[in-house]
């Protein structure tokens, strides 16, 4: 079984490296093909050990050493268990038919090559970051994804927004990843080891106060790579990049990253519960937080992050009372319908010509009709309808947050359900419905390449069908995540509340489709009333925060470092050394003229010399005798 | 009045003194050669009365090698003196400065 | 010849450029590359004949100098300093292979050999005074490379640096003499050799005041917040051979040294003095990262950089346990490899525009797309990106420090954002965006000359970001010597329990044992 | 009537005066060959006095052997004093001169040389430099000094330049006032205790328990005063850029290494009873000096535009600095001042003879002195070997191990350590520090900037092969030093120590 570890390990490297070798030369279609290929065989090593695992074992093996000091023992090590094997299929699922899918969509583009060598190297930094057994290893993968993520947003580096969204998306994950090491660190000085199976053995040991603090310091880089509130902004930056990227790093994998750290370091939030309320809190805000933004947003591909970022939030929420396989779940759900969701953009921006916002499409339908089934259920899966995956994954965290009694969480997910069953609609209607706006610019959408369509067939069905495989799953995770099942007691609240929210969710849809699936829709000019609105406003400008930040730490940043440099290192620092240098140097000018050269001051000296000595001789002797006496 | 030791000491202190005004204030470099002729002697003065009065030869002996050294000292210092004049012309200390710094 | 190596290691360079006068010029880079090569390869044999289980030193030898002062020829290498060594032949024998410059030529590479000779010599010297003598002729020959092939300001830059350096050296040397008269009051001896030195347990006010004269020599080389801002000038001012082995390897003298002397010698002033020395590399990380993102001129950048990095090696060094300090030797690896490829970097654009302002640049990665790539790996390693050589250091001197200090090592973490503020801005400045200035249009990517230089050093900064066990070993081994010697020559109660006591794990030989 | 003394010949032991009288007796050989036969040429003298002063020097290590024998050997009426500083000091002496003499055989013509009288004058002044340092008598100390000044003055006026006289008289003059303040303190000392030898007259006090201590300080105050000027210790030290500018390259070189060591050893005889005696005034007076000489005049080096005056004021820098060697007071610190001097001397004999070299006749309308800075730029591109040398004297001058100097620094600051004079080492090496500047000034000219287009053909002027191979002597005891320190020092400290210092 190491083989077909290695395999699903290291087959993306070597996509990547061989795209690499390419990545000067034109496009050739071989590299997409082999990069593909590669994934593929990634996949299937991946669903062996899928199968293995499931047989109840587990792979766990150590490569060879990286970093040994001092007591320090940190090894390549990897392990496929239940969860990481969890991780893996979501990730070479996704990425192998992003891969595919990429093919067509970066036809045209120069950088093709580049783009598969980039593409590769990131899913195998996610792999690294999944199959790790240690928290090094963890942040190996870690850092690398926000690498290829960096590398990836900036992909058109020509474009000013792209790289500065790149930068942005990297050093916002710095911030965090800040948290993450000091994680780390406590961890090591407190268990003695960076292992998994150490310190989650060890940690029950240790004062509670030092478990929280571990706890904080890993969930602030949870935080960053899965883009919660304060550091979310970088997420819808992000979008710059090319739409692929966009579907498997900012949807289904690296932004899931921080959940997976958190569901993985279970037996460290066991123990603290206080933090957990914490983190679902945090969710919570973040989910309707992210959806608010979403409602009002012009920019499609914003839209979904937005949608992400309130997802994630649920899975926060999860997570953080305690559900670790529901957050898993939903992990893994949620990767297929909004990887869709976004490839299905992806289809649009083609058509449109990177046209991004959805006032200026509408009835779409009729030309992309493979696109619209395909988003239309990938919107449904999110909002969660019966029977699609959404359904199965979000109602339970809605009971999860329930069952535990944290009716604030529930509500304000209750409500959260219904703002994205409305804003998903809402793009769904703009784009596909309505009259044909698009031909007010002189736009002739075409649908995508056929095996595009085909390439994003098996996320739709996954979309559709996940929900089945609920009861497989958590006989498969129960054996490493605590094995809570969330019943709610009373049958009669549990039918009341799922067709409840049901009801409530298809009245949000409806709502949508009313309103923007009619005719009247035009593109907004900044007129009407609403748009004038304060609350438009706060969420058009999101909440001012990325107004806030510019103003608060990056331009006093940048003038802050401008002082430094001008005023304090040029004419405080340096300018006292050469003050000390100068002022010897001056002092030899001023005094100089002691040697005028003339003869009669030569002797002067000599005589004020003797005199000074004869003063100074008389002094001492008649202090001396003073004393002496 | 007995002249005593510190007597002749004190006359001795008291050339001297002249002796280093007049290094001191002298122009005139011929001058000045007798300004430091004076101190010499001055001190030739001490020597032989305090060789006088503690009965030991060796002051006495200083004192001849302080008269033999200065007179070969105003050789040289003459010498040295008319080769100036007669580059320059003067024998003014002022004009003695084209080093300085 | 094995029982000479050293000695042949530091005088072969010298040997070499003596004769180097009689080479014709047009040969001369042939002649230099040749001898780097010879030296390099020596060095490599050092590493192949090194015993990297034995923690003390190896192959020493001794030979009296001036035996009536107590001074003598005494050289040793262990895992600290060999992999120093071997980093400055390295990058002796890059630098000229990948010279560019064509202005007398062979005055050049006769003084690079020379600076080889001192910078071996270093790191070799087990006597202080040897030492000493190394430390202070290795500033000769780069005040001549600044002053004579720098740029504008050179005459300036290189006469700072000199003095500045030197100013401090002297203080050291006083503190030198006071070691070894303080060694010979307690054994009647006089002996300038650190190994004796070692033996000697000083009251702990001797220990404050020999440390900061001690620290006065270091923290100028180094070199450390305030006493930094000679580094921008030579670094702005020197041509791109200087910066390199400047950056690469001299900086790295005062690093070791402190690590050589100061933890060693006073251990319970390096306690006293841990959290204030802390403080200055918490300053030097975080202010001086400022002070690059400033700055408008890449090579600063890379210059100001390097004083950040600095901040982390010495907050290693000063974490007193075994993961600390090997992680700062290794980051002193590190980053001689990467600051050194970085300033590479930076002449070769330099050399093609004449200029090192980032406004001139702009879009450079659609035209020069290779050597795009390779600043990105370098910059991604200068930011301290896992399986990069920096991160190795960087984590394992970080983690040292946080068994010391929870809120000062969470500070000095700050640096791993604002390193990749400043690298991340100036790279998009120089290479993102569209080429807006036509004397970029036409550049030509890193040609041959250039490359022999760049593809070693990114080899290195992946294999020992991967797999750095056969460096990091045997560091690991010395460092573990001189911190149980720390410890047990400690006397304070608080020193006691701030540096570990290793006695208990196998394989600790201590020094007198090695000895 | 005084009683008749007999005096044996035996214990006259006439031998303490034969290094003297051999130095003497060479310079009256060279008047009699010229009155034999006029117009010979310089190199004859120049081979003579070399003879001679070989001879002097194989005299003065025959002693040395004795002395570590039989120890000090009295002579003459017990008015010499050959103990271990005297040798030495007179070894350096020698050995000083014998390196100088040959940069007589410049390429170019110059005046002075022509004379024989000129040799015989130098001849007569190591004679009266090697009479100074081997005696304990005041009065003896007094003629050897005068007798080498003397010689001196003329020897600077010889060098027939309109700045010679004018260095001559100022010299001269300056010295007058200076064998003044030397004879009127040794008058004071004599009233007190009765006596003109050191010796004695340390023993007198010590018996006396100091109770005329105001006179003692008085006398030492006069003391101070004369060795201040001729060690030129600030503010007695005005003399000496002026008179190093105004002489010949050689003879300031010279006079940079020769006169001072002999005043060193009559300081350390005249001093040093006293600091040991614990009079606080001298150790204060002194460090005061010390450090006052040493700082002040590297600041006024710092500003010179002329390479030779900053040389001039380096030097007076380095005398302050060994200077401290009389107030530490140590064996330590006693055998520095002979190991700094012995390597200073090498290394100032080679920047100095650099200048000699490139000395040219006559200055060029623009310039206002014979060795500006300028008319070094760009050196190592004309004269590449040149440039490495001098940059090497100045490097070692500069302290920059392994050369020379830095070895003698070491030795220096390490006794002012070990005698707990933990500032003043501090202040020596700083000031090591601001000395960096003007000796990297000239490095800078010569080897940073661009030639000074005119100037090249000076730069070797005055070059010939006697010159040449000066500096390449200077080059290798720079270079080398490090292997000659261990023999040196082991040989100084037993000399110094068995002289009881």
């Amino acid at each position: 079984m190491e083989l077909y570890l290695y395999i699903a390990l290291f087959a993306p490297l070597v996509g990547s490296l061989y795209a690499s070798l390419f990545s000067r030369s034109p496009k050739s279609q071989h590299v997409g093909i082999v990069a593909s290929g590669l994934l593929f065989t990634s996949f299937v090593s991946s669903a062996i050990l899928l199968s293995y695992v499931m047989g109840g074992h587990t792979v766990h093996t150590e490569m060879m050493t990286w970093i040994a000091a001092g007591d320090l023992y940190i090894p390549f090590g990897f392990v496929v268990d239940q969860v990481s094997v969890v991780m893996m299929m979501v990730v070479t699922i996704v990425s192998t038919v992003v891969h595919v899918y990429s093919i067509g969509y970066m036809d045209h583009d120069k950088g093709f090559n580049r783009f598969f060598a980039w593409l590769s190297a990131f899913v195998f930094s996610m792999m690294v970051l999944v199959m790790s057994d240690n928290f090094a290893g963890l942040f190996i993968g870690w850092e690398g994804v926000g690498l290829c993520s960096w590398g990836l947003i900036g992909f058109w580096y020509h474009k000013e927004s792209a790289t500065w969204a790149a930068n942005e998306a990297f050093i916002m994950n710095r911030i965090a990843d800040l948290g993450m090491l000091i994680g780390i660190f406590l961890i090591y000085w407190n268990t003695g080891s960076l292992q998994y199976d150490v310190v989650f053995a060890e940690v029950g040991n240790l004062q509670i106060v030092v478990v929280t603090w571990i706890g904080i310091f890993l969930f602030i880089g949870a935080m960053g790579k899965s883009a919660q509130f304060p550091l979310h902004t970088w997420l819808a930056d992000a979008m710059e990049g090319p739409t692929p990227v966009s579907a498997l790093i900012h949807a289904a994998t690296m932004v899931t990253a921080g959940v997976y750290l958190v569901v993985r370091a279970n037996p460290i939030y066991d123990l603290i519960p206080n933090v957990g309320i914490f983190i679902a809190s945090l969710g919570a805000f973040v989910a309707l937080f992210a959806a608010s933004m979403a409602l009002v947003n012009r920019d499609m591909k914003r839209i979904i992050a937005y949608s992400t970022l309130s997802q994630l939030g649920y899975m926060f929420v999860a997570a953080g009372l305690g559900a670790y396989w529901v957050a898993l779940f939903h992990l893994m759900a949620h990767a297929f319908f909004k990887a869709l969701l976004f490839l299905g953009a992806g289809n649009v921006m083609h058509a449109m010509h990177d046209e991004l916002d959805p006032f200026k499409m509408g009835g779409l339908r009729k030309v992309m009709k493979g696109t619209f089934i395909m988003m239309t259920l990938a919107s449904v899966a999110l909002a969660g309808i019966y029977p699609f995956a959404g359904f199965f994954s979000k109602d339970l965290i809605l009971e999860v947050g329930f069952v535990e009694h944290h009716y604030v969480i529930y509500t304000v997910l209750l409500v959260t359900a219904g703002l994205t069953a409305f804003y998903s609609f809402r793009l769904v209607a703009l784009i596909f419905h309505g009259e044909e706006r698009y031909k007010l610019f002189g736009i002739h959408p075409h649908e995508a390449y056929k095996f595009m369509l085909v390439a994003m067939s098996p996320l739709l069905v996954l979309a559709m069908i996940a929900g089945a495989f609920k009861m497989t799953y958590f006989q498969l995770v129960m054996n490493l995540l605590p094995a809570t099942q969330y019943h709610i007691h009373s049958q009669t609240t549990f039918w009341i509340m799922t067709i409840g929210t049901q009801l409530f969710v298809i009245a949000a849809i409806l709502f949508a489709y009313k309103k923007y699936a009619n005719s009247g829709v035009s593109v907004p000019d900044g007129t009407s009333k609403m748009e004038n609105s304060f609350v438009y406003k706060l969420l058009w400008n999101q909440y001012y925060i990325p107004k806030i930040y510019d103003e608060v730490f990056s331009k006093p940043y940048a003038e802050l470092s401008r002082i430094a440099w001008k005023q304090i290192d040029l004419k405080i620092v340096d300018a006292t050394v050469d003050a000390i240098a100068n002022g010897i140097y001056k002092t030899g000018e001023n005094t100089r003229h002691i040697q005028n050269g003339n003869l009669s001051s030569m002797l002067r000296w000599m005589v004020v010399g003797l005199v000074v000595l004869m003063t100074l001789a008389v002094a001492f002797s008649v202090g001396y005798n003073v004393v002496g006496a | 009045m007995e002249i005593t030791l510190t007597h002749y000491l004190v006359l001795s202190s008291i050339l001297f003194a002249i002796g280093l005004i007049g290094v001191m204030r002298r122009k005139n470099l011929l001058m000045l050669f007798f300004a430091t002729e004076i101190l010499l002697n001055a001190t030739n003065v001490a020597f032989a009365a305090i060789s006088h009065y503690i009965g030991d030869l060796s002051g006495q002996m200083f004192a001849f090698f302080i008269i033999a050294v200065a007179a070969s000292e105003v050789a040289i210092g003459l010498g040295l003196l008319i080769v100036w004049y007669k580059r320059t012309g003067k024998i003014d200390l002022d004009q003695m400065n084209s080093m300085r710094g | 010849m094995i029982d000479h190596i050293l000695t042949l290691l530091i005088f072969f360079p010298a040997l070499a450029a003596m004769l180097g006068f009689v080479v014709a010029n047009n040969s001369m880079r042939a002649y230099g590359i040749a001898v780097a090569f010879i030296e390099f390869a020596l060095s490599l044999w050092l590493w192949y004949a090194y015993d990297p289980m034995v923690s003390g030193m190896q192959f020493m030898e001794s030979a009296p100098l001036i035996a009536a002062f107590g001074i003598n020829y005494l050289l040793g290498v262990d895992g600290i300093s060999l992999f120093i060594i071997i980093l400055s032949t390295f990058f002796t024998l890059i630098g000229i292979a990948s010279l560019t410059e064509t202005r007398r030529i062979k005055n050049l590479i006769i003084t690079l050999l020379f600076l080889e000779m001192t910078m071996v010599g270093v790191f070799a010297a087990l006597d202080a005074i040897v030492f000493y003598v190394f430390w202070e002729l290795s500033l000769v020959p780069m005040l001549y490379i600044i002053g004579a092939w720098g740029g504008p300001l050179r005459i300036y830059a290189s006469v700072k640096f000199f003095l500045y350096t030197f100013t401090g050296s002297l203080i050291m040397l006083v503190g030198m003499l006071f070691m070894a008269y303080f060694y010979y009051q307690a054994t009647g001896q006089w002996s300038f050799s650190i190994l004796e030195w070692y033996r000697l347990i000083l009251p702990e006010n001797f220990q404050l005041w020999l440390f900061a004269a001690f620290f006065f020599g270091f923290a100028i080389k180094v070199p450390m917040f305030p006493f930094h801002t000679w580094l921008p000038y030579a670094h702005g001012q020197a041509p791109t051979i200087g910066s390199v082995i400047l950056a690469a390897i001299l900086l790295k003298m005062g690093t070791y040294a402190f690590v050589r002397f100061s933890l060693p010698l006073f251990p319970d002033a390096s306690v006293f003095f841990m959290f204030p020395i802390a403080i200055i590399a918490i300053i030097m990380i975080i202010y001086t990262a400022m002070v690059a993102y400033a700055q408008e001129d890449i090579k600063q950048v890379v210059a100001y950089s390097s004083v950040s990095h600095m901040g982390v090696i010495i907050l290693g060094t000063f974490a007193l346990n075994v993961e600390g300090v090997s992680g700062s030797v290794f980051l002193m690896l590190a980053h001689g490899v990467v600051s050194g490829a970085l300033f590479l970097l930076v002449g070769v654009i330099y050399d093609r525009r004449h200029t090192k302002l980032m406004s001139e640049f702009g879009g450079l990665a659609s035209v020069m797309p290779r050597y795009a790539t390779i600043f990105g790996i370098m910059m991604m390693a200068s930011v301290g990106l896992p399986l990069t050589i920096n991160f190795v250091g960087e984590f394992l001197s970080l983690l040292g420090f946080y068994k010391q200090s929870h809120m000062l090592t969470l500070t000095a973490g700050v640096a791993i954002i604002v390193g990749a503020i400043y690298m991340l801005a100036a790279y998009k400045k120089m290479f993102f965006g569209t080429v807006t200035n036509d004397a970029n249009r036409h550049l030509k990517d890193v040609n041959r000359t250039e490359l022999i230089g760049l593809i070693p050093l990114v080899i290195v900064a992946i294999w020992l970001g991967v797999y750095p066990k056969p460096v990091l070993e045997p560091i690991n081994n010395s460092v573990e010597s001189v911190i149980q010697l720390m410890h047990d020559k400690a006397q304070s109660a608080e020193a006691k329990a701030r540096i570990p006591d290793l006695s208990g794990k196998n394989g600790i030989t201590t020094m007198q044992e090695a000895h | 009537m005084l009683e008749p003394i007999h005096v044996s010949l035996a214990s006259l032991n006439i031998a303490t005066l034969a290094p003297m009288l051999i130095a003497i007796v060479g310079a009256l050989t060279m008047l009699v060959i010229d009155m034999a036969k006029g117009g010979l040429h310089k190199s004859l003298y120049v081979m003579i006095s070399l003879l001679f002063l070989l001879l002097d020097l194989g005299a003065l290590v025959d002693f040395g052997g004795v002395f570590l024998k039989n120890g000090t050997v009295l002579g003459f009426f017990d008015v010499m004093l050959m103990d271990g500083i005297a040798i030495l000091s007179q070894i350096i002496i020698v050995a000083g001169s014998m390196l100088f003499i040959p940069l007589a055989l410049t390429s170019k013509r110059f005046h002075e040389y022509d004379y024989p009288e000129y040799f015989a004058l130098f001849l007569f002044m190591i004679a009266g430099f090697q009479f100074m340092v081997a005696t304990d008598n005041l009065i003896l100390i007094f003629v050897g000094l005068e007798t080498a000044s003397l010689a001196l003055y003329t020897l600077i006026a010889l060098h027939n330049r309109s700045k010679s006289f004018e260095a001559a008289v100022k010299y001269f003059t300056m010295g007058a006032l200076a064998a003044g303040f030397y004879a009127f303190g040794s008058m004071i000392l004599y009233a007190i205790s009765g006596s003109v030898e050191i010796n004695q007259i340390a023993t007198i006090l010590a018996e006396d328990h100091y109770s005329n201590i105001g006179y003692v300080l008085l006398s030492m105050a006069f003391m101070i005063a004369a060795f201040g000027f001729k060690l030129s210790m600030v503010p007695f030290h005005t003399w000496t850029p002026d008179v190093y500018e105004g002489s010949s390259a050689a003879l300031a070189g010279y006079m940079s290494i020769v006169p001072k060591i002999a005043g060193f050893v009559v300081a350390m005889r005249l001093f040093e009873f006293l600091v040991h005696s614990g009079i606080v005034w001298l150790q204060v007076i002194l460090y005061i000096g010390v450090v006052v000489t040493m700082t002040a005049s590297n600041i006024w080096a710092l500003v010179q535009t002329d390479v030779k005056r900053m040389l001039a004021y380096s030097s007076i820098s380095h005398a302050g600095f060994v200077m401290a060697a009389i107030l530490i007071g140590t064996t330590q610190a006693n055998t520095g001042l002979f190991l700094y001097w012995a390597l200073f001397s090498f290394t100032n004999l080679g920047a100095f003879t650099m200048l000699w070299v490139n000395r040219q006749k006559n200055l060029l309308p623009e310039q206002s002195s014979d060795h500006p800075y300028e008319k070094f730029s760009g050196m190592i591109k004309t004269m590449p070997m040149g440039a490495v040398m001098m940059g090497l004297f100045m490097l070692s001058l500069a302290g920059v191990p392994p050369f020379g100097l830095f070895w003698g620094k070491l030795y220096m600051i390490g006794s002012a350590v070990s005698a707990g004079y933990t500032v003043l080492a501090l202040i020596m090496a700083l000031n090591s520090a601001i000395a960096g500047y003007y000796y990297l000034k000239l490095i800078v000219f010569m080897f940073m900037k661009e030639p000074m287009v005119g100037y090249e053909k000076f730069y070797f002027m005055n070059a010939s092969l006697s010159l040449k191979t000066i500096i390449g002597i200077a080059a290798v005891g720079t270079i080398f030093a490090v292997f000659a320190v261990n023999p040196l020092l082991k040989v100084i400290t037993l000399f110094v120590y068995n002289s009881g210092y």
